[in-house]
């Protein structure tokens, strides 16, 4: 009981965060709160399949992508924003099924480099049919609902995912998933359903992922496909690995670091990115189970040694 | 009243290799059967089968009528088939409970013993909240013997469980096999080469050869059985 | 969030910004146009503008777009609008991306760069554009290949999806027409694609008398280097701005003899204009960066007077609806190099756009320069006015 | 051949060896004997240098080689039959024999391959197999013999019989007297006491990380006081 | 038909060789190695200076793959040694080295794309109506030495053996007395020779550039996969079946999508095999 509170409390307590941010932040800034309230709420989505089922999904961007163009699309097609928003995320939420369902026979590195050559499809795709997507330059993004609706929308995003991840976490599919991460023919074995259970973790993660992309393409005003590329994928990936993948707040902790890094290091061209990468060996390093997994080793030592002392 | 479990002709190829070769035999709920054989005369391979590990090549298996072969290893869990590993495979990281936490939600309301009965009766008191990989080699078999019991099955299919283990260890483990059948109404097909473990706990005893039942009997039968000695006993 | 605007520029010094494809794909166009505007800016401030009686300098804020505007360069935008609140910006490509941000906060962004067809100018009202846009450069190309080059098919290889590149395929059809010139094939290769053979292949096919590679330098030397790999020794057509030092520096040892037989039809080169201050801002820019100027050399450079001028029109250098209503009312300024052919009452902008005069220029082999080859102007889609001047690589 | 003098080995804070002194002589069986968890296999990792030593000497043949790396062990004759046969599932039987002899010539490497078709004479039709297909005790014998095709000065076999078919332990067991007879020093983890009793003629038996007994096996299995405690064998 | 067939081969060539050097890493290592890009271009760039500094190009080519060698094998010292236990750990620091390698070639040579003149540059080979490139020739005749000789090695000799066994069992080949190290720089020490190579042989046709191997390393993957993860042959055989299937498709189909037929082949391919063409034979449960 006590968990749930803390957990629902911290998700309740980031859409205030984030809203503060959203609205505070102006310029520069306000484009790294956008991508760290948008990447949480995608990561989130990340966190269910890769975090608890441990399912290194690349398709993610493509997700993302593909709400943030699919709404658009359909909503300069004249449909009402709210419609736009749900057919996209449902549309993306099938296209997930049918990703997992040609990949799901397939496990660790086959899967995330399968998943990874779909992303690069989906920006052939975002690139080439530029009559719907305005091709590699991209396209511009009409507002659906007015900014401040958006922002609203999207601060409440933040907390609501959390939770629903919370609740997925504690949850029957929560513990299948991570018998999969654990060894997956033994679950099998014990009689989890391991085909339909990883289904439907890839369908619920593209849609947080497609549902983050309608959002951003909301508040960002233009969408294009050097945004939603393989390289973003693994960006997602490695963010969440870096805030510790399977906790809750490790979308919220991954998509500060990255976000943060890859945004406000501005050391000229070519040494920012550097130092990103200097900076992601060496968190891997001194903190494999990522950050939040090193800083509950950390208090856990302390303690021990409070104890001791 | 007839069978619980009919295996009826089953045969399983790996390529062109018969591993199993048209087996037949039943079994009554509560009963357990012992499997021997040479190495790589087709025992762990018929489990898998029984699993549904394995889709048999031909043949079927049937549980109270319907048959259960062929349809992936959670569908024959859901059914009622568990199974262990001749190779420890447990949740390593896990604690045993949370093993036993998933392994129950996958029980469809069929009876099983609670957590700590289960520990009780394995000699797993005191190990419910450790991660599994830290377990000593026999704790671990035993713990994955838990894990299956944990399914509530009506068939348990075990695959060596007694290796690495002493003479009394073995003996406890024996005993709990016997009280799954007979308090829980539980068939069991147990394989292992231990025959002071086996022969006492099996009600019959199946001796595979390359792939096809070599002898069936009771145990006393199967001992005195010269071709059994001959390949399989030895002179001891 | 918008309203009146302030702190920015009450001091002396007035800060304006430029977003530049300073790397990526476009890093052939961005870095002359700040070298360009770095000396403008200069000249301008040599001495200085008024605006409210004050005397005033300019300083521009630049920014990398990375040649990816839908990403960095609206980034950069937003914060030059929300953060540093500038009230006018001078940039490249990315037109479209743009327009969202200029809705929720309109300022007038001048365009120095984008010719690409159909036009920026539609996109909104907050643009203007600097130059000639490729529907008056590109009937150049083909007059000029069946003129002098007896050129009577053409094969096309277009950049999939780059704009600029689908625009110029569009418009040498057109023209092509015009002319009276066949279309032997027209290729694509997509733009991320490192191996050209495919399109190559086709366009070769057809045994075209010369072959137009459509998209910017940095797209189209590489496909050029494969195109001579693959043995083809005719006349190669573009419209890409490519100088020698591009050629060199892209194409490596064999420069000179991939050259063989280039035209490029496009703005007109500050070094091989008449006009003399074109020519000794030609002279000033290869001394000072030792690089050879390209058209779009001029455009930035003049892009501080058009400022200064608007700014002092409109008597602000803060309030960004003054200074856009300020361009459409200014006539060409005083110190400006890029030879503009003045609208009706002498005015910059005629519909937000300047015009400027186009060239054909060609490689002169074994010299390591250009030189023009035809200088004209276009009027509905057909050259007027070409003039042929002499032959400077002899 | 091999004396191990106060072994310490610990995972972390599990101490699992506590001081252990053996000593396995050549051209005999030693046998180990121990409870579940009693440090046996932690023993032979600690002589091979696979699991994390925290004291102790080892010498073999007089030559002190504590802290030695494995490759130099298996150089100087030390080879190893793991818990859990640990063969390299996707690769042919065949490869995971010659890796037995990994750092031996060519030829040498082929006429061991031989002795060993010789001596488990159905694998020479399976060869070419990926290990993995095997059965587990085919497995076993594999891993067996692999460990015995480096021709080693002392080998450790770590329950060798496990998963064999008791016919297959009665031809283990003549391979294992075999080598003896030829000169090697064996030490032999094992639970299955009835192989131990017919192989060795001197065990130690472990309890908790710490040597319990030790002696000729025929004393050790005949003091009951022994076989209770630690053995669990039931008379 | 012939003719793009042929340049499917090319491109096939080309991807083996890089898929090769994928597998090797993968297979010892468990990594994900997509700094190989980076060590491509890294090779391709110091090639390039020395091909500009004035040495011949055969001596400057001698350069780039020992510079190719020099950097896979640096990755390995500085980073992915240390994370051998931990293979969840890998993608981040393949990435991190990515952006590192990547953006030091930027740094040091700027964006632009360079070119690479060989003394083959003008060749052109034709047979049957069919004409090749010189620089294309080059490259799949240094692809077939170059995998012939690995094979060779890896098939034939006690150390390619080891390395397998290392690679499937790190555990079990250290009990054997394999030294494990060794093996490791073993494995990018050959993986960097092989960037190095395709580097030399495919800068010529397409440019030097800080991204000049990223599209070659997502169609590299996809090899990897197909042939199956650890796999030479197979990645040699997957390589040659891409090339061709993406050549067919982006010649007859649009070459805009060329990397989705490769899409396409690897769907189907998964889902009639999930373990690849040549997937791991071993039991998953026993
Ligand atoms: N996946 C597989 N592919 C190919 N062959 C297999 C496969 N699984 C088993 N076999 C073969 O089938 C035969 C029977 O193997 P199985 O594991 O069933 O034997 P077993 O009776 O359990 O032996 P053991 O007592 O040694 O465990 C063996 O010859 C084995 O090599
Ligand atoms: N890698 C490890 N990490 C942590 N603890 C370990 C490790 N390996 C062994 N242990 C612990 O060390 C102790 C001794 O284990 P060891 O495997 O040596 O016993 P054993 O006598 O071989 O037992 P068995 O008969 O089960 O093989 C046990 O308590 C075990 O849990
Ligand atoms: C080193 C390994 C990756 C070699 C690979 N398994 C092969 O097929 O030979
Ligand atoms: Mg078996
Ligand atoms: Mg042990």
């Amino acid at each position: 009981m006590r968990k749930h509170a803390s957990a629902l409390g911290s998700s309740a307590l980031l859409s205030v965060l984030a809203y503060l941010a959203l609205t505070g932040l102006q310029g520069d800034q306000g484009q790294v709160a956008l991508l760290v309230v948008v990447w949480t709420i995608a990561l989130t989505g990340l966190n269910v399949i890769l975090g608890l089922g441990g399912y290194p999904s690349m398709a993610h961007a493509a997700f993302f992508g593909g709400g943030a163009y699919l709404s658009a699309i359909l909503l300069e097609k004249g449909l009402s924003m709210t419609v736009a928003a749900v057919v996209s995320v449902a549309a993306i939420m099938l296209v997930g099924f049918l990703v997992a369902l040609v990949f799901s026979r397939t496990r660790g590195q086959y899967f995330a480099i399968g998943t990874m050559f779909f992303t690069a499809v989906a920006f052939l795709v975002f690139t080439n049919a530029a009559e719907f997507t305005g091709g590699p330059t991209g396209r511009p993004v009409d507002l659906g609902y007015s900014l401040d609706a958006t922002v609203v929308l999207l601060a409440v995003s933040v907390g609501a995912g959390l939770a629903v991840f919370h609740l997925i976490s504690v949850s029957r599919f929560g513990d299948r998933l991570r018998a999969i991460r654990e060894d997956e023919d033994l679950a099998q074995h014990l009689g989890v359903p391991t085909a339909r259970v990883k289904l439907l973790a890839v369908v619920v993660s593209a849609g947080f992922a497609a549902w983050a992309g309608v959002l951003f393409g909301q508040y960002n005003g233009v969408i294009a496909p050097s945004q939603f590329t393989f390289v973003q994928s693994f960006l997602m990936f490695v963010a969440l690995g870096l805030g510790g993948a399977g906790r809750l707040l490790a979308p919220v902790v991954g998509a500060l670091v990255v976000i943060g890094l890859t945004q406000l290091l501005n050391l000229g061209p070519g040494v920012s990115q550097i130092v990103l990468g200097v900076l992601f060996i060496a968190v891997t390093l001194l903190a494999p189970n990522g950050i939040l997994g090193g800083i509950t080793a950390l208090t856990r030592k302390v303690r021990r040694k409070e104890a001791v002392a | 009243m007839s069978a619980l479990l009919t295996v009826d002709r089953v045969v399983k190829r790996f390529g062109g290799v018969a591993a199993v070769d048209g087996v037949s035999f039943t079994l009554d709920a509560g009963s357990v059967l012992g499997l021997i054989g040479p190495n790589g005369s087709g025992k762990t391979t018929l489990l898998g089968v029984l699993a549904g590990t394995h889709e048999p090549t031909s043949g079927t298996v049937t549980l109270d009528g319907k048959v259960a072969s062929g349809k992936g290893a959670h569908r024959a869990v859901h059914a009622g088939i568990a199974r262990t590993f001749q190779t420890t495979r447990l949740f390593g990281s896990w604690t045993l409970r949370e093993g036993l936490r998933l392994a129950h939600g996958e029980r469809r309301g069929r009876q099983a013993w609670s957590d700590d009965r289960l520990a009780d009766l394995l000699g797993l008191d005191g190990l419910l909240d450790q991660p599994c990989a830290s377990l000593t080699s026999a704790a671990q078999r035993l713990a994955m013997i838990a894990l299956a019991l944990a399914t509530g099955p009506r068939v348990l299919l075990l695959d060596e469980p007694a290796v690495g283990m002493d003479t009394a260890e073995a003996a406890a483990l024996a005993d709990a096999v016997r009280r799954a059948a007979d308090e829980l109404d539980v068939a069991v097909v147990v394989v292992d080469h231990n025959m002071q473990f086996l022969m006492p706990l099996a009600d019959t005893v199946l001796v595979m050869a390359a792939g096809a039942v070599l002898a069936e009997g009771t145990p006393e039968q199967i001992r005195a059985d010269e071709a059994v000695i001959a390949s399989y006993l030895g002179e001891a | 969030a918008c309203g009146a605007q302030s702190g920015a520029n009450d001091g002396d010094t007035v800060k304006v910004g430029a977003i530049l494809s300073l790397s990526g794909i476009y890093s052939t166009l961005g870095p002359a146009q700040k070298n360009a505007l770095t000396m403008g800016v200069e000249a301008l401030n040599k001495t200085g503008f008024t605006v409210g009686g004050r005397k005033r300098t300019l300083e521009i804020s630049y920014a990398d777009d990375r040649s990816d505007a839908a990403t960095t360069g609206v980034t950069a935008l937003r914060e030059m609008v929300q953060a540093q609140k500038i009230p006018v910006i001078a940039y490249g490509l990315g037109s479209d991306t743009y327009v969202p941000q200029l809705k929720r906060q309109p300022i007038p962004m001048v365009n120095i760069l984008d010719s690409s067809y159909p036009g920026i100018l539609d996109l909104s009202q907050n643009l203007f554009l600097t130059r000639g846009a490729s529907p008056t450069y590109v009937p150049g190309c083909l007059h000029y290949a069946k003129r002098n080059l007896g050129t009577k098919s053409i094969s096309v290889i277009t950049a999939k999806g780059e704009p600029y590149a689908e625009g110029l395929t569009q418009l040498v059809a057109k023209s092509a027409q015009t002319e009276g010139v066949a279309i032997a094939a027209t290729a694509e290769f997509p733009l991320s694609s490192t191996d050209y053979s495919n399109a190559i292949g086709a366009a070769l096919a057809a045994k075209p008398d010369a072959v137009y590679l459509s998209s910017v330098t940095a797209v189209i030397l590489p496909v050029l280097k494969q195109l001579r790999q693959s043995g083809y020794t005719g006349p190669v057509i573009h419209s890409s701005g490519v100088n020698p030092d591009q050629a060199e520096a892209i194409l490596g040892a064999q420069f000179d003899s991939i050259m063989k037989d280039n035209y490029d039809c496009a703005g007109t080169l500050p070094t091989t204009s008449a006009n003399p201050a074109a020519k000794s801002f030609a002279e000033a820019y290869q001394a000072r960066f030792n690089e050879y100027p390209q058209d779009l050399t001029m455009w930035a450079h003049d892009f501080p007077f058009i400022v200064a001028a608007a700014m002092t029109k409109a008597d602000s250098v803060t309030d960004p609806e003054k200074i856009q209503k300020a361009l459409s009312e200014i006539t060409v300024p005083e110190g400006t190099v890029s030879g503009w052919l003045p609208g009706d009452g002498g005015l910059l902008f005629t519909g937000r756009n300047a015009r400027t005069a186009s060239e054909v220029t060609a490689w002169c082999a074994g010299k390591r320069t250009l030189r023009s080859a035809m200088v004209f102007d276009t009027r509905d889609g057909a050259v007027v006015d070409p003039v042929f001047p002499e032959d400077t690589c002899a | 051949m091999l004396t191990v003098d106060n072994l310490t080995v610990a995972f972390g804070p599990t101490v699992a060896v506590r001081g252990v002194s053996l000593h396995a002589e050549a051209g005999a069986v030693t046998g180990v004997l121990g409870a579940n968890g009693a440090g046996k296999t932690s023993t032979l990792l600690g002589i091979h240098n696979q699991a994390p030593r925290r004291g102790g000497r080892i010498t073999l043949a007089g030559v002190d080689v504590t802290g030695h790396d494995t490759g130099a062990l298996v150089a100087a004759g030390i080879a190893l039959c793991p818990q859990n046969r640990r063969l390299f599932p996707n690769m042919s039987i065949e490869d995971n024999l010659l890796l037995g002899a990994y750092g031996h010539p060519r030829k040498v490497r082929r006429a061991r391959l031989a002795r060993a078709y010789d001596r488990f004479g159905w694998l020479r039709d399976r060869g070419a197999e990926a290990a993995g297909r095997l059965s587990g005790g085919q497995q076993q014998a594999v891993a067996i013999a692999r460990a015995l095709m480096s021709e080693p000065k002392l080998v450790l076999l770590d329950e060798p019989s496990s998963g064999l078919s008791p016919v297959a332990v009665d031809e283990v067991a003549a391979i294992l007297a075999d080598i003896a007879h030829d000169g090697t020093a064996v030490v032999l983890v094992e639970q299955n006491v009835r192989l131990v009793r017919h192989l060795c003629d001197t065990a130690y038996v472990l309890a908790h990380g710490k040597v319990a007994a030790s002696g000729p096996v025929t004393a050790l299995l005949r003091d009951s006081a022994v076989s209770d405690a630690y053995l669990g064998t039931v008379h | 038909m012939i003719q793009v067939l042929v340049n499917g081969v090319f491109l096939g060539c080309l991807f083996a060789v890089v898929a090769v050097g994928l597998t090797l890493v993968y297979g010892v290592m468990e990594v994900p190695n997509f700094a190989h890009a980076g060590v491509i271009v890294l090779a391709a760039y110091a090639t390039w200076s020395a091909s500009a500094a004035g040495l011949p190009f055969a001596l400057a080519a001698l350069v780039g793959i020992a510079c190719g060698a020099a950097v896979s094998v640096l990755t390995e010292v500085v980073a992915y040694r240390w994370i051998i236990d931990n293979p969840a750990a890998a993608p981040a620091v393949a990435l991190g080295l990515m952006l590192i390698l990547q953006n030091t070639a930027l740094r040091l040579f700027g964006g632009e794309g360079r070119s690479m003149d060989t003394p083959y540059d003008q060749v052109l080979v034709e047979f049957g109506g069919v004409s090749l490139s010189g620089v294309k020739v080059a490259l799949v005749v240094l692809a077939v030495l170059a995998l012939t000789a690995l094979h060779l090695i890896l098939s034939r000799t006690s150390l390619g053996r080891a390395m397998r066994a290392v690679a499937q069992d790190r555990g079990a080949a250290a009990m054997l007395g394999i030294p494990m190290r060794r093996q490791y720089t073993l494995a990018f020490l050959i993986a960097g020779l092989l960037a190095g190579i395709a580097a030399v042989a495919y800068a010529p046709t397409f440019q030097v550039s800080p991204y000049m191997a990223d599209e070659v390393l997502l169609s590299a993957f996809v090899v990897v996969v197909v042939g199956g993860l650890g796999s030479v042959w197979g990645a040699v055989a997957g390589g040659l079946v891409l090339g061709v299937v993406e050549g067919l498709g982006s010649a007859y189909l649009s070459s805009a999508y060329q990397s989705a037929f490769g899409f396409l082949l690897l769907v189907l391919i998964l889902v009639l095999k999930p373990g690849g063409l040549r997937g791991a034979t071993g039991r998953r449960v026993a």
